[in-house]
């Protein structure tokens, strides 16, 4: 299968472009063998690499500017409270937010979606928080882990139903019962926008006119998203996003919460601590607005700052440029795939409404065993359930084999993947 | 850093002898506001009569900046239009978001000129915008009780 | 006040030591000027500085062996997870802790705390961790907002009464009335070990006994105490811990929770998501065990593995050598600062019970200028109620001026703070 | 790396024809593990009678290194002593904490010995001892239940 865009359509040479020579350059890792062979890094859906300009970001930080913020008149505390304040403008800036302080701190994607399931509770204060025995939340078939177990955990909490949409047999949301499924009993409705497993990208726009019709909540789980494509919150009419510092060239241990600023300021507070609150006697407590009320103790300041040097990168080759960039690479992998003899890929098999990861089985070997072959070689895929084990179920497999794709990754590397997966049949045919 | 641009003589002056301190009555509102970084607070009355601030009287711990931001404030808006008194107020504002990078209109800002050199260090803005600030909020209260 | 040691007990002479200017030398931040004077840098209690040798850790990792944890086959996610993994037992060997798996890592001392406290619930199967009206929390009055909001708010959500001891003139907790404050109602019992505003350093057996006796269980808020002295929890015979990689010359974004392995088998799950489970369907998750099950999603990679590094540091210095060289540091600075007119110190006066960690009054003059003026000849200082309001409020002050001492602290810094001293008062005497 | 130490022969062979495979009547226990990071599962039965292991039974999804190590723990375990059968179970989990360092017994281990190029795989060990660890809490249920 080639991609072939209707006359009329942006053609691929109108597509904006990036060197990823160049870029590959900016990555140290590459220069790095693995079991004798050159690093083939597939699996960016995992976690990303970073270019020296994110470790420089730490280094120089840590080496020059180190110091607590928000809490010292001092020079370096000054300059570190700039820094840090000065990332969180450029990433609200990253994913179209109205203002900086929509975006809070975390620590990954999965503490960000559990700050949004803990602020429901049958105590709210807000109607729209308030959930109990009756009231319904609507997540996906093909979530991770992460988009479920909040939800799981929020149920049991407090009484409420959990319910999800399917999945088709092509990868897509089953979206045949959107209007019974979310109905006047739904508070929130959690739903990936760019499946880790499936790779499949969701079209959000019928579920979210739905979700604000019934008067609930949207979120989208952008963990996959923001890193490979344009986002733009206004224009999607979300009320949450989650996303993660280490899967976008960032560093770990930084995720980020947006959320409308008016619904931040309607939500209580969830870890309590230093730096969210107003006032304190032992007695009682008055909290800060968002987003410090969602800051409890020293944030992850270094963490921060680099991950507005990522998002600087990202910027500079253009979000355009990387979604092109990726779409290029998953029309030519499903083509070179699928002549791969017993090779079954999960998930859309055309290159539109899907990114750069590809979800497969080779005939009956087991993903490990696929895995460990192709390390042999350099190539690092991902192998298992992909914290998405309900997803697999779906398909009837306990485990899948990934291979995902990032600004890095070149047509040579998925050749080098193919030749693997050769490698892999001879031991195991 | 020049420490003499932002402990000007006149902020000394008024953190030394400040204006108009103390909580006096009537009013219309009163407000308590608090710097949460730093524990810094002030409670700040305002009497409003027919769109003119008749009296702003406050208390409060704070750091020679916060005071004496206090009692520059007394000095330009008590006895103002209100509406005067908040369109200074939000050039006032304007100056020290300004990082030291605005000429302050000393017609309307008088000794609050003074302020600009403060605008160069972010950590102490909040300081000097706190009674500004809860003179903001009071204001609007008071208006909306102010009879005429 | 000179510090004399009575014969026959250990001499200053004897007693381990570093190299204070060799230390110095691996901290490339003491490269620098503020306003043009050398850096001095007093304010380790907010954060510490970090030698290049952890920088390196972090870029080292990022560089060559980036990838997520847990999840993979390939040779670079085994080698970033065997990394991680050593970084925990390297951690849990630094608190004497009987068992790697019983250091959870979390994103900083705050996340900890609230981790403990949202076991709690009227909910719980396990009897140690059920709460409800009646039942009892007890802290105390010289806490760090991260140990006072998350109990506040267990008690609001559960009906529980908050209960706490008193702190005398002296800087010292108020035990008199023990008995009848820890009593068969109290469920939990989480007290400083070391004071980030008074400095003070908490006896805490009396206490631990009692919480014993009545079948509460015992927490230390640590964070300012493991970075500055050896720690051994099984001597300590609490159940919880909390520390921060901040203040330890570790990266910031990373705490550690330890607590016994048992008593952590027995907790529910705080976050969900990716990692912490056994298994997931649709309808039901079960949890993995501990340190996994509190580890939702990605944790911190890179702050884990520096925060090794940091370990390693230390323990190269020896926390005996770190705890003698804060000592003489804190009996010289305790002369120094008397001798400043005006000057009050809030806390124990002598170097017996107490860290490196100095809050004082200057006359009238408000602490946001002292530290301004002190600013102006490169000595960083902490000024603000130092996110212990409560005991601000003890003292009768909104706020004090912190002076803080680390491994890199010397003499000749604290003779320049007693300088810069000099100066406040002339500006404002 | 040299994927030959991985899967040896021996490995292959178990693992395209396993031994013992499928769940059998009767049993004392049925255990059910699940590789918690891949998603691999294990059920195993034991029948013990009189302290002897008379069956061992399984089934599962796994990849060739725990379905392997199944197979050659149904070998080795199956009618031993219920005591033999844990010492050979502790040597083997022994082995496979070894990272390549210790020199298997093939006395004891059989076909196991096979084995020793896992351990240096830390990614795979646990594979390779999922089967193991459910033997021994299956014997460990059984045995409560053995009446002899
Ligand atoms: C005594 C004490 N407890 C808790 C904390 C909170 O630590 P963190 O800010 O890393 O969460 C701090 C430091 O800020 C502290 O000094
Ligand atoms: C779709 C999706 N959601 C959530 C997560 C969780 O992100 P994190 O591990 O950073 O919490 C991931 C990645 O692991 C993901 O792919």
């Amino acid at each position: 299968m080639t991609l072939t865009i209707p006359a009329g359509m942006p053609q691929y040479d109108d597509a904006p472009r990036f060197d990823v020579e160049k870029v590959r350059a900016d990555f140290p890792i590459f220069g790095r063998a693995v079991n004798g062979q050159p690093l083939v890094y597939l699996d960016s859906a995992n976690t990303s690499q970073k270019p020296q300009q994110v470790i420089d970001a730490l280094a120089v930080h840590y080496a020059l500017h180190n110091a607590n913020v928000s809490r010292s008149v001092h020079t370096l505390g000054t300059e570190a409270t700039e820094a840090y304040e000065d990332a969180r403008a450029k990433i609200a800036n990253f994913v179209g937010a109205p203002s900086p302080d929509e975006i809070v701190f975390v620590k990954n994607s999965s503490e960000a979606i559990n700050l949004v399931a803990y602020a429901f509770s049958p105590r709210s204060e807000d109607d729209r928080f308030r959930i109990g025995p009756g009231d319904e939340i609507v997540i996906s078939e093909m979530e991770h882990h992460s988009n479920i177990v909040p939800w799981q955990m929020l149920a049991e909490r407090t009484g409420a139903t959990l319910r999800w949409f399917g999945v088709t047999d092509q990868g897509r949301l089953d979206l045949s019962n959107l209007d019974e499924l979310v109905n006047e009993r739904t508070k929130i409705v959690s739903i990936v926008h760019m499946s880790n497993i499936l790779g499949t990208v969701n079209a959000t726009s019928r579920i979210t006119k739905r979700a604000h019709e019934v008067g609930a909540l949207m979120m989208l789980d952008a963990s996959q998203s923001v890193p490979h494509l344009p986002m733009d919150v206004v224009a999607y009419d979300v009320d949450f996003i989650a996303f993660t510092g280490h899967k976008m060239l960032g560093p770990t241990g930084i995720g980020c919460l947006w959320g409308r600023g008016e619904l931040l300021n309607a939500m209580p507070p969830f870890l309590g601590g230093g730096s969210m609150i107003e006032t304190v006697t032992m007695e009682k407590t008055t909290y800060a607005a968002a987003p410090a009320r969602f800051e409890a103790g020293t944030p992850p300041i270094a963490e921060a700052i680099a991950l507005g040097a990522a998002v600087d990168y990202l910027t500079n080759l253009g979000m355009d440029a990387v979604l092109w960039h990726e779409k290029e690479l998953t029309a030519y992998a499903l083509d070179a795939l699928v002549t791969v003899p017993g090779l079954k890929i999960y998930g859309p098999q055309i290159p539109v409404g899907r990114g750069g990861t590809i979800s497969f089985s080779l005939g009956d070997i087991h993903p490990h065993d696929v895995g460990q072959i192709l390390d042999a070689d350099g190539v690092q895929v991902r192998v298992g359930h992909h914290c998405a084990k309900p997803t697999c179920a779906r398909f009837g497999v306990p485990a899948m084999t990934r291979a995902s794709f990032y600004v890095y990754t070149t047509t040579e590397e998925i050749d080098a993947l193919v030749r693997g997966l050769e490698k892999v049949r001879k031991v195991f045919g | 850093m020049q420490l003499d641009q932002l402990y000007q003589e006149i902020i000394l002056d008024h953190y030394r002898r400040p204006k108009g301190k103390g909580l006096r009555e009537p009013y219309g509102a009163e407000v308590h506001h608090v710097n949460p970084t730093c524990g810094d607070e002030i409670t700040l009355r305002v009497w409003l009569v027919g769109g003119v601030v008749k009296d702003i009287s406050y208390d409060g711990a704070g750091c020679s900046i916060s005071q004496a931001a206090a009692s520059i404030m007394y000095e330009l808006l008590a006895g103002a239009q209100l509406s005067t008194a908040l369109q200074i107020n939000e050039v006032f504002v304007e100056l020290m978001g300004s990082r030291g990078k605005l000429e302050p209109d000393e017609d309307l800002l008088g000794d609050g000129v003074a302020f600009a050199g403060v605008s160069k260090y972010p950590a102490r803005v909040k300081c000097a915008l706190l009674p500004w600030m809860a003179f903001k909020d009071a204001a609007a209260r008071a208006a909306a009780s102010d009879e005429e």
